[in-house]
């Protein structure tokens, strides 16, 4: 409340609006829950044991290396808690306390009689992929990196986006030519090929494959804007913001932006979905995150590639459309929010 | 006549200002009309006319608006509060038209003035193309834009002027001659002799077709001359009714006594001739091209300001009059270099003509303007408070925000509006108040120049005379220079020192108020003279010196 | 503006050029090359492009293709390595013994004519090639924007009246669960619904039509054709409308309360007639901006697993493999007048933008 | 020229032939089998040209049937050639040179004779204007003439292959008359003049081909073609997708089909039909030579260097679990780079072999002489500690230690390789759980995906860690293990020597076995060599199959014998019984 208090009565009556907005204001919180829990998936779902107890010393695994030989074990890499000799070993002198998924996302469930995929039983709520890997884990993991993947490439290719279409609209003349045809060279590079070259060199990361993306990305929204300010520019109360001596920037971003933000708004969730279904695709063509890395776009593929296992499809679709809805109801309560002529029944 | 053919009864209207609280716009307001026979709803501005006006056609944004119970309104014997869409779309535009107050907002900016007129004939009378197109211009003609309703039926809303757009309203009304028009300050934007026009077309449809009106006008003037009867409205409320000539008369209450009184008063005291000029312009031109054909080829010009030459000194107001659409409008933007013009402005001297964007935006402090528009003007998405106080952020006027928040609340006092209602968006507000704005807004930031595009069109006689006082005093005191642009000529008669009359882009007379007011040399202006205080005359005593 | 106009289709020249330069130089700096094509082929690599995601080929043991034309499991003839002079051979077959300036060059003056050379792989004239893809690719293109355009359209303007209603939520619910299939998950699931043993056989697995299609009546022509379509254009749209109709809502949302729209109410006009008429246009125009985009799109390079899928021949699979396959002629050939295309596309729509509202225009400002 | 030369009705590449001059018909055909029906196959990809010998155009390789070879070889023995097209052949003892007798009633399907000059053309035509791929295949011959109207001769540059006369007899017979007014190197749609007992009956590009059996085909009764083609009509019908094209099977839409992945043989086939018995699944016996497929070790990395570390790396493969969870157990062991025959070393080396190996001891593994060679084994419960211990001690005894959890060398440099995989393969699932395996001995693994042209680039240039390969094996291996271990092709851009094994004494080894005289001695020499490579833990070693897995819709019959290689649809053929019984059954199922 004491923000609300500090904001100025106009922007109160923007957050009443959002909040009257039931829809948008629990899907926001659905969704910074989600991703607050994904963003601690370690703890949720592990194959490193939160906490060991062994010869009357406390170890937390999940976030200490301790080679196997701490444990009177062989290996003087790190322990495997999965693997029977180890657990067996550290349960004689103590104990072990697992995350509730004892799985990480690329731990593969070696112990299971059944032949993968597996299907969903009392260990693998969601059953197993076709690596044997829990397929609850890599939902957690997958959507934590699909979101801070899309977040970033969304709010960083919008606000690119954004700024240069508001240029180009909102000067127009040899401005909005020469950045044009910039763009539309820019926009004829050979992505796929860049990808090639790129994984020539290095194996493709999550923070490569988000910069070469963002490279690139920014421009969906370029033409949009550009179109908006292209009209906005000609109203009279940007004729009045001028009339006042308003600098261009401030024309641009107090006065016409707040009213051609609506095709922003509404493709900024899209833009975030298809920036995952992008990366995922990569995944699909090759090109993606390295082999083992959990995305929902791998389970996807992997639910076309094993029709007989409906889980991995299903599990990955209800993940991203849930995160879709959440979304674009998220946006549409930021848009009532802004709607001046908005109210509610 | 028994039955009314319109009949309000205890009509309240309120709206929803978010966070539960809500506003009574209107409150029970009962009035009648019988058929063929005029009402006049004066009353100050913002207290709930327009509303009232546009619930008989259930045209307001509900559920932002709502009618508390108790309320009717029976159009010919049919209740119309909560009467089905479908219902009240054979009522609308057929049976009962609405010309409304801002013509400038009110039409479809991407169509044609052809489209919008002829809109309403095709759907309501089925009329085939090429009759509707005749019917078109015939209408575009009765409403006085006659010589160039052919060439102008492709145009759009934003090539015309507020005059023009204001009459094509009208012919969009008129166009299936309703039972009942409702026209919402119909001739605000257009000069007297075309007022007087509309005036004789209105009164000859309702002789001839027994047309209902209910008229909304601040004008008591017109009043006179069109009304039979005549309601007061106060703060929501209808405070005193009956025949024009009796209220007139002897207005019994307290605000109507105030509302006939009021009146723009005085002449200007005398000027410094001495003074230096602030504003120069040498032969000042403004051409539209006017495009055709697919390539969209410039085929000829709107030559809206043809060779304009005027000097205004620090300290006079120069008053613009002219028909409409004779280039008043584009002269006030061409000066202050919101319309790109050919032709030398100097600006205390400066050369402004030749001022980049960027080097002109110190000077935007000192050279204000009024739109004629003031509803375009204002941002949609910016409360008026942030609107008003935009300037003095922009130029680093006042400390800090509460600073800058009290400059704006004293501004909106000034303006006779309540600073609490800063905090809302400029669409909540009726047309006055948004004028008053607008007004706010440029004076605010304590400019020496001024261009004032009809500021004072949409404010009752009370709130107009404030207005004028407060822009003579301000310019008592900070030696302010106003290019007023009015067909308002008492108003501008009480302000201007100097005068200058345009003809289609073109200045035919200019001189010392005094001078042009009493003596006009052209022909135009005297037709311009007569009509404004021919009409005047009609209205009799109310007129005073 | 036709000055505008003329400068516009001026500029087009050297923005292409400089696409094709920076196109024909990244391209030659990847790794591997059409020979590399050509020897992984006669090796018996598998060199379907579509493999990976079809997993076509991809047994649990490797290679089991043979050479061209060639049956049998004898795999090992494979082995036994390749004469460095049918290397250079194909190396003056496909150019490649010439400086890469020189190629560009010669590249660039044929397409100048819109000679657009022949396949490295597929033997055929590029323009042929492409000819015979159209079909396809029109149709999906065709069908698909029809249908997403068709029913986004009126749902958005539906749903910005009735914003906030239950109707709202659950076609939110639909369009964005089917934006977050997966057009070739969803693809296959149809055809193991429709189409295959498991369920119903209503539908054709492949193809544009049937069979004897040429001894059809156009009537029965038509049909089949349609018959051929539902499915893959039914996997196609589901993600599609999502985006169209949240856009629509939120631009329709935005302009129905402004005044212009009472003015239209006023005269008693349908409401279909107000939202159509007079809102439409207004709230509209970013979508006709997105338009010459789609449009191009919607030719090219949506449809690449949807074609897999229902074994249709587009310039989807045309376009990837010869990526995949290094078919440069392909490649720069279709890249050349795709993006001639798309260029001129943009024109035309920065043109409808001035015809869709006339206050707009391009001058500089500011 | 001179050399004595024997006339016969085939050729073997060793020894003698298994089917006599007066054979009837192979053992695996039924030679009364009936003929009729249609049945449908289905293929994977598009087609667009007819012409399969050019670089250029997706040809559709069925249409190759429509054409006869020369030769054509039987089922059911390695590498034996019996004339088709020719009547006979006569080759020297050195095998410098073959001629091939046409038979006079060689007819191709417009009636005109198969003549010598057609087969000159045939080559010279595929040689010039054919895939690259021919000019290296058919690049031991040196001329071809023609020595008489039904007699041509190919001579040999090189008469060390014994292979050459066979590939030579793969030769198919065009017409040169007919192509006289057409562009061999243009891909096309137009189905050639065939001569063969298949004609192209009616297809559509990238959909379908439907063949149909040639009633008066001129070789019915010839022993070679007895109980084969017995189906009247043959259509293939075209997907781009196999999972559709599965459930195109499924669904009926075609009759035969073979699977090659283990896991959607044992998940995907379920369906009511599968339920009901109208299509079953059958694993047919192969006794096809495999050659070796592994996790190859590139050694001229530095990592790779030492056989102990390529040993140890072997260790951490848990196969027996890979095939339990992955597989479903469908995959037996590599262990040889022959594996399933004859040719793969067993036990300890014999008498011949010893004598091969003996003068080499110096430069061999000394195991060789006293151990068999088997891959490292697990129970299968995916945990292989004990194996990784041994992992443990053979690295630590090449000189690397576990420090921080990461192996390093004395330097201080840690244990780091990626493994290239080609996209087109499905590698993966099968490389993360060896990486994890890995990870515990401190190694840090990782996979590298590719495109195809990179990955070929890639492996031209040896330019990869580890990678997937099938160092492939006929049943009589030759030149090509030249290329595959030949310390002088480790240096050859594009050879095969991916392993980079440089070893005097297996390039002898090599060089024996090519030159081996007889089938007894290249068994022996064979053996010899797959010893020293298995000591030389050169790869991890993979997996091989011993069936082939055919579902198909319950209306053939096949010949009881089944022939080593397995599964051979030609020799089916529609059993009139189970045809009706079927259609019955699938019209109540509606
Ligand atoms: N953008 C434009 N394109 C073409 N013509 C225009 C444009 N703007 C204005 N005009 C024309 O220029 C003339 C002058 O317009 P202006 O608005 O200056 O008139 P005005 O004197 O202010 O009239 P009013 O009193 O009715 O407001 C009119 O005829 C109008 O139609
Ligand atoms: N959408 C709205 N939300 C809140 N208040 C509104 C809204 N529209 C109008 N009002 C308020 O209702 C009151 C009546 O407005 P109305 O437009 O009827 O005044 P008016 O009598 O026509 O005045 P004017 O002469 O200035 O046009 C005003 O005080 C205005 O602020
Ligand atoms: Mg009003
Ligand atoms: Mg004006």
């Amino acid at each position: 409340m004491s923000l609300a208090a500090r904001l100025s009565p106009l922007n109160r009556r923007r957050l009443e609006n959002f909040r009257r907005n039931r829809r948008g204001f629990w899907s926001l919180w659905i969704f910074l829950a989600l991703f607050a829990v994904s963003l601690v998936s370690e703890v949720i779902a592990n194959d490193r044991p939160l906490l060991v107890r062994y010869e009357g010393q406390l170890r937390v695994p999940f976030l200490v290396a301790y080679p196997e030989t701490a444990f009177g074990g062989d290996f003087e890499t790190e322990a495997d808690y999965r693997d029977p000799f180890v657990r067996n070993a550290i349960e004689e002198k103590g104990w072990i306390v697992w995350p509730p998924i004892p799985f990480g996302h690329a731990s593969v469930d070696k112990d299971l009689g059944v032949p993968f995929p597996a299907p969903p039983s009392r260990t693998h709520w969601l059953g197993t992929d076709d690596q044997g890997r829990d397929v609850v884990a890599r939902l957690l993991y997958g959507f934590r990196i699909s979101v801070l993947f899309g977040l970033t490439l969304t709010v960083v290719s919008s606000v690119v986006g954004v700024v240069v279409g508001a240029l180009q609209g909102y000067f127009g003349g040899w401005v909005d030519l020469s950045v044009q045809r910039f763009l539309e060279v820019w926009g004829g590079m050979p992505v796929l090929y860049l990808l090639i070259i790129l994984s020539a060199f290095i194996q493709p990361s999550f923070w490569w494959l988000l910069a070469l993306l963002l490279l690139f990305s920014w421009m969906a929204l370029v033409d949009v804007v550009r179109a908006e300010f292209l009209r906005a520019r000609n109203f009279d109360y940007v004729r009045a913001a001028r009339a006042l001596g308003a600098g261009d920037a401030s024309i641009m971003f107090r006065h016409v932006l707040p009213n051609a933000m609506v095709a922003t708004l509404s493709m900024m969730p899209f833009i975030l979905s298809g920036s995952m279904v992008q990366l995922s695709s990569l995944d699909f063509l090759g090109f993606g995150l390295p082999p083992g890395s959990p995305s929902l776009g791998e389970m996807i593929t992997q639910g076309k590639n094993n029709l007989q296992a409906p889980w991995l499809g299903i599990s990955a679709f209800v993940v991203i459309a849930a995160m879709l809805s959440l979304l674009v109801f998220v946006g549409e309560a930021v848009r009532d929010a802004f709607d001046p002529r908005k109210t509610f029944r | 006549m028994d039955r009314p053919l319109l009949e309000v009864r205890d009509l309240s209207v309120t709206f929803d200002l978010g966070g539960g609280r809500r506003a009574t716009a209107v409150d029970r307001v009962s009035f009648s009309l019988a058929r063929g026979e005029t009402l006049a709803l004066v009353g100050e501005s913002g207290s709930g006319k327009s509303v009232s006006a546009l619930s008989v056609l259930q045209l307001l944004p509900y559920p932002v608006a709502a009618h508390p119970p108790g309320g009717s309104i029976r159009f010919d014997g049919e209740e119309l509060l909560g009467a089905s869409e479908a219902r009240m779309r054979e009522v609308r535009g057929n049976r009962v038209a609405m010309v409304f107050q801002e013509p400038m907002t009110s039409l479809n900016p991407l169509h044609t003035i052809e489209r919008q007129v002829g809109e309403a004939l095709v759907i309501h009378k089925r009329l085939s193309p090429a009759a509707a197109r005749a019917r078109i211009v015939e209408l575009l003609g009765l409403v006085g834009m006659g010589a160039q309703a052919e060439r102008r039926l492709g145009a759009y809303p934003h090539q015309l002027s507020g005059g023009q757009r204001q009459r094509v309203m009208i012919a969009m009304a008129l166009a299936n001659e309703p039972d009942l028009l409702i026209a919402d300050e119909p001739t605000t934007a257009v000069d007297v002799t075309i007022q007087a026009q509309l005036l004789e077309l209105l009164s000859g449809l309702q002789k001839r077709l027994g047309m209902a009106m209910l008229f909304i006008t601040h004008d008591l003037g017109v009043v006179r001359r069109i009304a039979s009867r005549v309601a007061v409205m106060q703060s929501g409320r209808i405070v005193e009714s009956g025949p024009v000539a009796e209220v007139f008369a002897s207005p019994s209450h307290d605000y109507t006594r105030h509302l006939l009184s009021a009146e723009p008063k005085g002449r200007p005291a005398p000027r410094d001739p001495a003074a230096p000029v602030v504003l120069e312009a040498r032969d000042l031109r403004v051409w539209f091209p006017v495009r055709a054909g697919v390539l969209r080829r410039t085929v000829s010009h709107v030559k809206a300001v043809d060779g304009v030459d005027l000097s205004l000194r620090e300290g006079h107001t120069l008053g613009v009059v002219g028909e409409s659409g004779s280039g008043k409008t584009t002269l006030g933007m061409a000066l202050l270099r919101l319309e790109g013009s050919r032709g030398d402005i100097r600006f205390s001297g400066r050369d402004i003509q030749a001022l980049r964007g960027r080097a002109l935006r110190p000077l935007r402090r000192e050279m204000q303007v009024v739109f004629q528009d003031p509803f375009g003007s204002l941002s949609p998405r910016l409360s008026v408070g942030e609107i008003v106080a935009e300037g003095l952020r922009i130029h680093g006027m006042g400390a800090d925000a509460a600073a800058r928040d009290a400059m704006v609340v004293e501004a909106l006092r000034e303006v006779r509006l309540d600073p609490q209602t800063r905090h809302r968006y400029p669409h909540e507000f009726s047309g006055g108040q948004r004028q008053r704005i607008a007004i706010a807004r440029a004076l605010v930031l304590k400019p020496r120049l001024v261009v004032l595009d009809e500021p004072t069109s949409a404010l009752d006689m009370s709130v107009q005379a404030q207005i004028v006082d407060l822009l003579r005093e301000l310019q008592a005191r900070h030696r302010l220079s106003y290019v007023f642009i009015s067909h308002d000529l008492k108003v501008v008669r009480a302000l201007a020192d100097e005068v200058m009359v345009l003809e289609d882009g073109r200045v035919v007379e200019r001189g010392p108020a005094s001078a042009v007011f009493d003596a006009p040399r052209e022909p135009y202006t005297r037709a311009l003279m007569a009509a404004a205080f021919e009409l005047a005359a009609i209205g009799g005593g109310a007129v005073r010196e | 503006m036709g000055a505008y106009i003329v400068r516009r289709l001026l500029l087009v020249v050297p923005t292409l050029f400089a696409i094709m330069v920076i196109n024909f130089a990244i391209v030659q700096a990847a790794p591997g090359g059409p020979i590399d094509v050509v020897v992984a082929q006669i090796k018996g690599l598998n060199t379907d492009a579509t493999a990976r995601f079809t997993g076509a080929g991809a047994g649990d043991i490797q290679g089991q293709g043979g050479a061209p034309g060639q049956g049998g499991d004898e795999r090992s003839r494979a082995g036994r390595g390749i004469d460095p002079e049918i290397i250079r051979d194909l190396e003056r077959q496909f150019g490649f013994d010439r400086p890469i300036v020189e190629r560009f060059a010669m590249m660039m003056a044929r397409y100048a004519t819109f000679d657009l050379g022949r396949s490295y792989f597929k033997g055929r004239d590029v323009v042929d090639l492409v000819v015979d893809k159209l079909p396809v690719s029109i149709s999906l293109g065709l069908w698909t924007t029809l249908i997403v355009y068709l029913i986004s359209i009126p749902l958005g303007v539906r749903k910005a009246i009735r914003d906030g209603s239950a109707f709202d939520v659950w076609t939110s619910g639909i369009v964005i669960a089917g934006n977050a299939i997966p057009g070739f998950l969803f693809g296959v699931m149809l055809i193991v619904l429709f189409a295959g043993g498991g369920f119903l056989k209503l539908f054709p697995l492949r193809g544009l039509v049937s069979e004897g299609f040429a001894s059809m009546t156009p009537l029965q022509q038509a049909a089949d054709y349609l018959w051929h379509m539902v499915l893959p254009v039914t996997a196609m749209v589901v993600g599609g409308f999502a985006g169209l109709t949240i856009l629509t809502k939120n631009s329709f949302l935005d302009e129905i309360g402004k005044q212009y729209v009472v003015t239209a109410r006023a005269k008693g006009l349908p409401e279909r007639r107000v939202l159509y008429g007079h809102v439409f246009r207004n709230a509209m125009l970013i979508v006709i901006a997105g338009f010459p985009a789609a449009f191009i799109g919607v030719f090219f390079t949506s449809s690449l697993l949807i074609e897999v899928i229902f074994s249709l021949d587009g310039l989807g699979q045309l376009g990837w493999e010869a990526a995949i396959n290094r078919d440069y002629p392909v490649m720069f050939a279709t890249l050349y007048v795709f993006t001639l295309m798309g260029l001129v596309m943009k024109i035309v729509g920065d043109l409808t933008y001035t015809l869709v509202d006339p206050r707009i225009d391009f001058a500089g400002r500011g | 020229a001179t050399a004595q030369a024997t006339r016969a009705h085939g050729i073997a590449m060793h020894g003698d032939l298994k089917y006599g001059p007066e054979f009837r018909h192979f053992d695996y055909a039924n030679p009364d089998a009936p003929k009729g029906g249609e049945v449908r196959f289905h293929a994977v990809g598009t087609f667009d040209s007819f012409n399969g010998w050019i670089l250029g155009g997706v040809p559709a390789g069925v249409a190759s049937a429509t054409i006869d070879t020369l030769m054509t070889s039987s089922a059911d023995e390695p590498f034996s050639k019996y004339c088709l097209v020719c009547e006979s052949v006569e080759l020297p003892a050195d095998r410098g040179w073959i001629v091939f007798h046409l038979r006079p009633e060689a007819r191709f399907h417009d009636g005109s004779p198969i003549t010598a000059e057609d087969v000159a053309w045939t080559f010279e035509t595929i040689r010039t204007k054919g895939h690259p791929f021919f000019r290296s295949y058919y690049g031991g011959v040196r001329t071809v003439e023609v020595v008489g109207p039904r007699a041509v001769r190919f001579t040999f540059a090189d008469s060390t292959n014994r292979e050459l006369p066979l590939i030579v007899g793969e030769l198919p017979v065009f017409s040169k008359a007919w192509w006289a007014t057409r562009d061999f190197s243009r891909p096309s749609l137009e189905p050639q003049l065939g001569s063969g007992p298949l004609r192209v009956d009616a297809f559509e590009a990238g959909r379908f081909v439907t063949l149909r059996r040639v009633p008066d085909y001129w070789g019915r009764d010839l022993p070679v073609r007895r109980g084969h083609n017995n189906f009247d009509a043959m259509r293939y019908d075209w997907y781009r997708d196999p999972t559709v094209a599965l459930e195109a099977f499924k669904a009926g839409e075609y009759d035969i089909r073979q699977e090659n992945q283990a896991l959607a043989w044992a998940t995907r086939y379920e369906g009511p039909g599968l339920e009901r018995g109208l299509y079953r699944k059958e694993e047919i016996a192969e006794e096809r030579t495999n050659g070796m497929q592994g996790f190859v070790m590139n050694t001229r990395r530095e990592q790779f260097r030492d056989a102990r570390v390529r040993e140890a790396l072997a260790h951490a493969f848990d196969f027996e679990w890979s095939n339990r969870q992955l597989f479903f157990g469908a995959y037996a062991r590599t262990r040889s780079y022959f594996d399933n025959s004859e040719l793969s070393a067993r036990g300890l080396p014999d008498a011949g072999e010893l004598a091969l190996l003996e003068p080499l001891r110096a430069q061999l593994p000394p195991r060789v002489f006293t151990e068999e060679y088997q891959p490292p084994r697990t129970d299968g419960s995916g945990n292989l500690r004990d194996n990784l211990r041994v992992a443990t001690r053979l690295l630590r005894e090449a000189g690397w230690q576990v420090k921080d959890g990461v192996l390093v060398d004395p330097q201080g440099k840690p244990f780091r390789f990626d493994i290239l995989l080609n996209q087109g393969g499905l590698f993966e699932r099968i490389a993360l759980p060896y990486l994890e395996n890995l990870k515990r001995l401190g190694i840090q693994a990782q996979t590298r995906l590719v495109d195809t042209a990179q990955y070929q680039r890639r492996l031209e240039e040896f330019d990869f860690d580890m990678t997937v390969t099938v160092f492939g094996a006929s049943d009589s291996p030759g030149n090509e293990q030249r290329n595959y271990w030949n310390s002088a092709k480790a240096d050859v851009v594009g050879s095969g020597n991916l392993a980079g094994l440089r070893n005097e004494a297996i390039d002898r080894l090599v060089e024996a076995l090519i030159s081996a005289p007889d089938r007894a001695a290249l068994v022996t020499r064979t053996r010899a060599l797959d010893r020293a490579l298995q000591w030389s833990f050169l790869v991890v070693p993979h997996w091989h199959t011993r069936v082939d897995r055919v579902a198909y819709w319950d209306r053939f019959a096949r010949p009881a014998v089944t022939p080593r290689v397995g599964y051979l649809s030609s020799v089916w053929w529609v059993d009139p019984q189970r045809d009706a019984a079927l259609r019955d059954r699938r019209a109540q199922g509606r």
